[in-house]
């Protein structure tokens, strides 16, 4: 199921390059190519081969993930650290080995990916053996997660492709506005609709507006408006 | 490997009741008079072992069930439901946009959501604010069901672009 | 009615997962052990009369599963999981290293994990902890998806390390 590394074509093959993961999958696979492991490696040819392989993509258009040029120009760097001669060898008392670090990431990635192959490999529910079908009584819900939630709404914004988020950062608090309504009030008889919201924002006076109706059907206030359009006004009652 | 031993797990592990057609297109070569035999015979096979459950031929289809005996223990078991997709988009809406009234709802979803705001009301993860029209918000059941204090700690959504951020050219993204 | 039968419709009527904590407050008077032994000699009947189906342990509790072999019809039925390769590697680096945010997974991997995230978020195996950065960790669907009792039941990670640093002695590594 998973592609083997065995049965990725070489690099050298002009017409199709083979894809990686990303760049260490890429160098996982230039040093198993060479035979090498990560304790006899020998980093510069397979520098060599990395940078070739980028360079073959970028003459081929293959649009290449940032992250393979920002391994390149580390590599680079790695290189020239290994070929200028080491003038200050035993710096700080360490021997100093420039390939470490990447060594230290790629076994880090190895085993990663290692652990996932093992994880695929286990036997799957839904893939390789099924639960259970629903039981027919209905009870309480499930516990839920901010995640699931959150997969809704990207779920409501892929399918409608308008922005949820700018209604969800109007959201208009009816019961705050009911109380800035009463605060007004407690000191003057009436207030204008426009004069009680604080913005120009439409999601916000239709916040004030619900508050008016809510604050009218509990006969706290009065509502007011001389002809079609004109200003609403609020009167204490 | 037994054909009817697949009838069986088919049963076994579906959804709710299996139409029959679909049992007899996943094991062709088989007709509804031998599914039929197969359920009797695996019926049979449980009742002999003295198992808890056997299938039921329901108008539509076939499907499990518990024997009643078992029902006292089986209502003491906490069996949650899960929520449906469009139900979970609901309450997503009401949480960070309520309380707002259905016609909100519809027009942020982009489809009517009648039937999820009755569930959700069922499972008194919303409620309603009497008035014109009717507002919903979220109760305090929901914030218990999401293991949150209080609707503040909902996440920032514009947080959450680090994973919902759309790809260029790949707006659905990977279907991995 | 034997206890254990009464284990077996607890389980087989529970969706999911049924945690032991929750057979153990059905069933007063048994114990753990209890629950094990009754658990393994269901699965011994079904295995002896050729069920299709057994229980095992995952999520720290019991669900009822297909036989493997049986995989091949089901998956007409199902909508089948199918991860990509990045999915896998984002999963292993949550379930060994999560919660963790997702510049951890990104460095690890060395590539942007955004697409992988979403898509095993959307199959609820991991979860977001709120907070700045968001943490993500694997969810108790993912220890039912992959069988497992809990994460540490997971193969040690250094020992995958300590295989690639042996290697050595053996160049060819498995080729040939």
């Amino acid at each position: 199921m998973l592609p083997a590394e065995a049965e990725r074509p070489a690099p050298e093959f002009i017409l199709r390059l083979p894809e990686f993961e990303g760049p260490l999958d890429l160098l996982l696979y230039l040093i198993e190519k060479n035979r090498f492991t990560l304790e006899n490696l020998e980093v510069c040819p397979v520098i060599d081969q990395y940078l070739h392989y980028v360079e073959q993509a970028r003459s081929l258009d293959v649009s290449l993930a940032g992250e393979f040029l920002e391994m390149a120009s580390y590599l680079i760097w790695l290189k020239s650290c290994l070929l200028l001669p080491s003038a200050e060898s035993g710096e700080g008392g360490e021997d100093f080995n420039p390939a470490r670090e990447l060594k230290e990431m790629l076994i880090a990635y190895r085993a990663i990916r290692q652990a996932s192959l093992d994880l695929s490999a286990r036997p799957l529910l839904m893939r390789d053996k099924f639960p259970r079908g629903s039981s027919q009584q209905e009870r309480d819900v499930a516990s839920l997660s901010i995640g699931a939630l959150l997969q809704a709404v990207n779920a409501i914004r892929a399918r409608t492709r308008k922005y949820v988020m700018d209604v969800i950062a109007n959201r208009f608090d009816i019961q705050g506005m009911i109380e800035r309504i009463e605060a007004i009030l407690l000191n003057r008889r009436r207030v204008a609709l426009n004069d009680v919201v604080k913005t120009e924002e439409r999601m916000e006076l239709v916040g004030a507006f619900v508050a008016a109706l809510e604050l009218s059907k509990r006969c706290i206030v009065r509502l007011v408006q001389r002809g079609l359009f004109s200003t609403i006004y609020l009167m204490r009652r | 490997m037994h054909t009817r031993e697949i009838v069986e797990a088919l049963i076994f592990s579906a959804q709710g009741s299996l139409p029959e057609k679909d049992i007899l297109k996943a094991v062709p070569g088989a007709g509804p008079d031998d599914i039929e035999r197969y359920v009797t015979e695996l019926n049979r096979m449980y009742e002999e072992s003295g198992r808890s459950f056997r299938i039921e031929r329901a108008s539509s289809g076939y499907q499990y069930v518990t024997r009643e005996e078992y029902a006292p223990y089986l209502k003491a078991l906490h069996t949650p439901v899960r929520l449906s997709m469009a139900s979970l988009e609901v309450l997503a809406v009401i949480a960070y946009k309520g309380p707002c009234p259905k016609q909100a709802i519809d027009s942020i979803r982009g489809v009517d959501s009648t039937s999820s705001l009755k569930s959700l009301l069922k499972h008194q993860l919303i409620d309603i604010k009497n008035g014109k029209p009717l507002l919903y918000y979220t109760t305090s059941r929901f914030l218990e069901v999401f293991g949150l204090d209080s609707l503040s700690e909902l996440p920032d959504l514009r947080q959450f672009e680090e994973v919902f951020r759309e790809e260029a050219g790949n707006p659905a993204g990977e279907e991995g």
